[in-house]
């Protein structure tokens, strides 16, 4: 399912961040004691808007050119396909942004044990975001405006992840532990990793009749 | 006109005038370099205000002054492509490409090394930073596109739009220390004449010419390769490569 | 019903797209060594009732089985031994006619290595396309490409929705041979087309669906 | 060529800025103080966002269904199709925003004359963004991981204008005078409406072969 | 040349895709009340000659002259000429085909109300359909909703790749009696197809592109 992918796709997505966090000192100015005090908010913003952004290329292309169909009709349970789907949207995604994170925690002048933080609540939380995005893809599939629907759809479900995620760096930087927001995180990607094939699956299967 | 411009823009001819004129824009380049850098390290002064840190500049500047004007030459063959659909003018555009970049890395990364004994920070958000950040960015972007477009003209085409797009991009980098009151420093040789020591400012153009012929080399070299690849059907290239 | 005989059979199929009922009480059994060729005009209904063969759809009422067993309880089983080429190619743009035939087998859970991949292809005449992505080959070569998958597969019950459309003379002659070893070897084919398709001395059966053109 | 819209893209839109730009007190905190600071280039960087998520829904579809070429094909010049595309992208993403805004500013606890600024600030400033989009969209049409390219060439465009919007709300909080960053604007408006639609036709041309 | 005489004419083209050359050395002159069939097997440059002469792909070397004028020149004039329907429909799947239709119809600068848009579908033989978006329709009927765009515009010169696609026997002949009558009125088609289509008494010349299949 992987060896459809290219090794360009992923240093462009590594740009792709670089550039989105680069953004926000251009927008807000670049005052360090701001930046810093935004930073982990800010990278964790995008990465969920990066996220939002790949997700409808997941699927839709699958669909449009009847690889899906065919998908579907292999020995193969759904179940594995959604987790597969899941499992590349992160290899493109989710990874070049944990490479990428510490230079984006550099940008906004972060200590060097939030930007460890940072690494660590991410390599947790993107898989949630790729797991909850392929049930969202799944659902909005070749619908009208899709794009939009699926950002509907999806963001209330990250909410948590983001609140966890970024609160888990700001502790570090507040000087307490960031223990209880990383095990909550841990949590929610267990449980995610339980459910949510098994809904986007459904889902498939209802989009491509 | 006496010379034929056509005769010099078709890629048989040129591949034969380029590869005469490689190993002197080479050479001229690595020797240029080994002076440049003798005076930039041996003969220039310690400066007053910034000490020794400063002897940076002998790359920096050359490097940034670099990064603007091969853009601003991709861009006038990526124009001259698209008015005249000549096919070397685009190569020579896709060939300046990668070192382009790469000066302005290079200027990015000495003005950051820089930076941080000068300005306590590798880093700050201040207009010529910005821009010559977008300047990568741009050049990087090209690069991309041409990657993407598996077909060769319509990549070039493809291509010389972008970069037309982007030129806008250099008078910034260049007027931004006038325009805004930044940290970075202003332009110190102007038309009227230089504020600096003969020697920086000798030390400082060798280096800039090194970087020229540096360019025209390198480039010159991968405008052979891409002839090459692009005409490997045409009967020249047969009998190049066949014999 | 034994478990062992490859049967497809259809029992009182009916089915509804929207608010329009396309057929009903569709009933009919087919065996090893039996083409069935669906008829119709546009629009009567012959794709929809391929997707409900297949398991993509479900019907309104009735039931598809699979040696006996309905489809969803034996969905995988099914479709290893089925295959299915629809209106849409199913290929990758990006990828050339090698790797999405081996992408292909790899999804199915078969293996097939490059030599393979290209002797299929080049049995389908797409010798000198092997490198170049699908993306810019022509029509009639990417449906070529879809075809193509049949050959690696060795399931025996195909399900062709059209599998004519854009071939060249050459091509189609090629898929009426291709079709009729495949049914003389103990095959089934279930499939539709609008143009004339020779097979002669295949055991091949008619089935209309929908009314009179409309 | 805009009679194919219909209201229901329009309400996703509204919704997905006020979502996006909600994210950004979730992950930063509550605290009005930074909020404020933050906000004008919160809302801008959400803009750019929010134009780019839509920007490759703006041709692709065209493309893939030969509906542009059949544009292409018609007496009009294909400078007016590029103009008329963006005109659209700008209708059904800018001006929601623009509507919206209001909401943003209050959430951000922004003055009312900031708030006045900001959304003048937009109304000058999606336009530019929507007609250097659909250069990039033209450019990246029908390529592999268009998306993520489309990012990475028009990004560095947009930055100009995310600079002076933002510069111009963060002038009239600091109480100095926003018109010389609008007037830049209107500057830039006016010169990408002069050259974007001609080069977006002729990347259309190229796209299209 | 006289501005006045519509014809299509080929001078010296020649064709490259990639570093293939598909064809070479290609002249033709068509005038009004003559139909062209080009015909050559899968992937030998049918599609990419006929993109050529829409002006929508531009040639390696020589040009594509309309009323003797270079297409580049003429493009207005030109366009509101020509109908060109290629592999892809070119229709809107969120619209229904009416409002497909009077949107083609509107983009190119005409203006069709719905009973007259109404009425081509019906000609066409989309009755059922008028009200429903062209997503659930059946691959058949989609073509059917692009073809009508013919009938909208009076365009002299159409420019038709593989229109039969998908059509059912009577859209063949649907199809068959629109082209006759349109070259008998003085009309001019250029087109490709792998079907026999029968065209008997109309003024059709072949020509065949590409070497022998390969
Ligand atoms: C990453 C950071 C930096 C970047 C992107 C950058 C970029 C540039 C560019 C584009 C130029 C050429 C423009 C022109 O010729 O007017 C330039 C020149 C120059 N830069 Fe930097 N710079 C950076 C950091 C620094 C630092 C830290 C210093 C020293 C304090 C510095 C000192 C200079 C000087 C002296 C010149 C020559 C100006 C002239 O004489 O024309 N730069 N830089
Ligand atoms: N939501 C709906 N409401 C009403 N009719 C519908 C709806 N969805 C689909 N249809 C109709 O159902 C039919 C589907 O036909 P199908 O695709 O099976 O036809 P087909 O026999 O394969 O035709 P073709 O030969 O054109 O491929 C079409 O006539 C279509 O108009
Ligand atoms: N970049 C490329 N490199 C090499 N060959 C190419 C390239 N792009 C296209 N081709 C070839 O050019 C040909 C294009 O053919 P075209 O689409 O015109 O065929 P066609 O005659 O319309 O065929 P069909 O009957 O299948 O529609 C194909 O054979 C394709 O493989
Ligand atoms: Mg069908
Ligand atoms: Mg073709």
């Amino acid at each position: 399912m992987l060896a459809a992918r290219r090794r360009g796709d992923w240093l462009t997505s590594q740009f792709f961040f670089v550039m989105v966090a680069s953004m926000f000192p251009l927008g807000i100015g670049p005052d360090p004691n701001t930046l810093r005090m935004i930073g982990p908010g800010v990278v964790w913003v995008s990465a969920l808007l990066a996220s939002l952004l790949s997700l409808p290329r997941l699927l839709a292309e699958d669909f449009r050119d009847g690889s899906l169909e065919q998908m579907l009709l292999t020995p193969q349970p759904a179940v594995l396909l959604a987790l597969g789907k899941s499992l590349a949207h992160w290899l493109i995604y989710g990874v070049p942004l944990l490479l990428i994170s510490p230079i984006l925690g550099i940008q906004f002048s972060l200590p060097a044990e939030a930007i460890a933080i940072l690494m660590l609540s991410l390599l947790i939380g993107t898989p949630i975001l790729s797991l909850l995005g392929s049930v969202g893809a799944a659902l909005t599939l070749g619908l009208r405006g899709s794009g939009v629907l699926l950002t509907l759809l999806i963001l209330p479900l990250y909410v948590p992840v983001l609140i966890f995620g970024a609160g888990a760096v700001d502790a570090i930087m507040a000087g307490t532990s960031a223990e209880s927001h990383l095990s909550l995180l841990g949590a929610i990607l267990v449980s995610t990793l339980l459910v949510a094939p098994w809904i986007a699956a459904a889902a498939l299967k209802v989009s491509i009749e | 006109m006496a010379i034929n411009l056509y005769y010099y823009a078709s890629p048989a001819t040129f591949y034969q005038l380029s590869g005469k004129l490689i190993p002197w824009f080479g050479w001229s380049a690595a020797i240029l370099t080994l002076i440049g850098l003798y005076i930039s390290f041996f003969v220039a002064p310690t400066d007053f205000q910034q000490g020794e840190a400063y002897r940076i500049i002998f790359i920096h500047v050359p490097a940034a002054w670099m990064s603007m004007f091969i853009y601003l030459v991709m861009a006038f063959w990526g124009a001259i492509g698209l008015a005249f659909k000549t096919r070397l003018s685009f190569m020579m555009s896709r060939a300046l490409a990668p070192t382009g970049a790469l000066f302005t890395f290079v200027a990015l990364w000495t003005g950051a090394l820089w930076g941080k004994p000068m300005w306590g920070a590798w880093w700050v958000w201040d207009a010529r930073l910005t821009s010559e950040l977008i300047l990568l960015f741009l050049y990087i972007g090209i690069m991309a596109l041409w990657a993407a477009i598996d077909d060769p003209q319509r990549g070039d085409r493809a291509g010389a739009l972008l970069t037309l797009v982007g030129a806008i991009n250099v008078p910034i980098i260049y007027f931004s220390v006038k325009w805004w009151n930044t940290l970075h420093q202003g332009a110190s040789i102007k038309p009227s004449g230089t504020s600096m020591h003969e020697a920086m400012l000798a030390g400082m153009l060798i280096m800039a010419f090194a970087a020229w012929f540096y360019t025209i080399a390198v480039a010159l070299y991968r405008v052979r390769t891409l002839i090459i690849e692009r005409e490997r059907n045409s009967e020249w290239v047969k009998a190049l490569t066949g014999k | 019903m034994s478990e062992s005989v490859a049967t497809l059979s259809v029992h009182d199929l009916r089915c509804t797209r929207g608010d329009r009922e396309l057929f009903s009480d569709m009933n009919f059994t087919l065996h090893g060594g039996e083409a069935l060729l669906i008829q119709g005009g546009n629009g009567q209904g012959k794709t929809s009732l391929l997707r409900l063969l297949t398991g993509l759809a479900q019907p309104a009422y009735g039931e598809v089985r699979w040696r006996g067993e309905k489809l969803a309880r034996t969905s995988e089983t099914y479709h290893r031994e089925m295959a299915y080429i629809g209106h849409l190619n199913g290929i990758k743009d990006d990828l050339t006619p090698i790797e999405n035939l081996r992408l292909a087998a790899q999804l199915a859970g078969r293996t097939l290595d490059e030599a393979q991949a290209e002797e299929k292809l080049c049995q389908l005449g797409l010798g000198r396309c092997l490198d170049l992505p699908c993306r810019v080959l022509s029509f009639g070569q990417r449906r070529r490409v879809a075809l193509s998958n049949l050959l690696c597969s060795n399931a025996p019950l195909w399900i062709l929705d059209e599998p004519l459309t854009g071939l060249d003379v050459h091509g189609v002659a090629l898929l009426e041979n291709l079709l009729k070893s495949h049914v003389d070897q103990g095959g089934m084919a279930v499939l539709t087309t609008h143009q004339p398709l020779s097979l002669e001395g295949a055991n091949i059966h008619a089935l209309r669906v929908g009314g009179p053109a409309q």
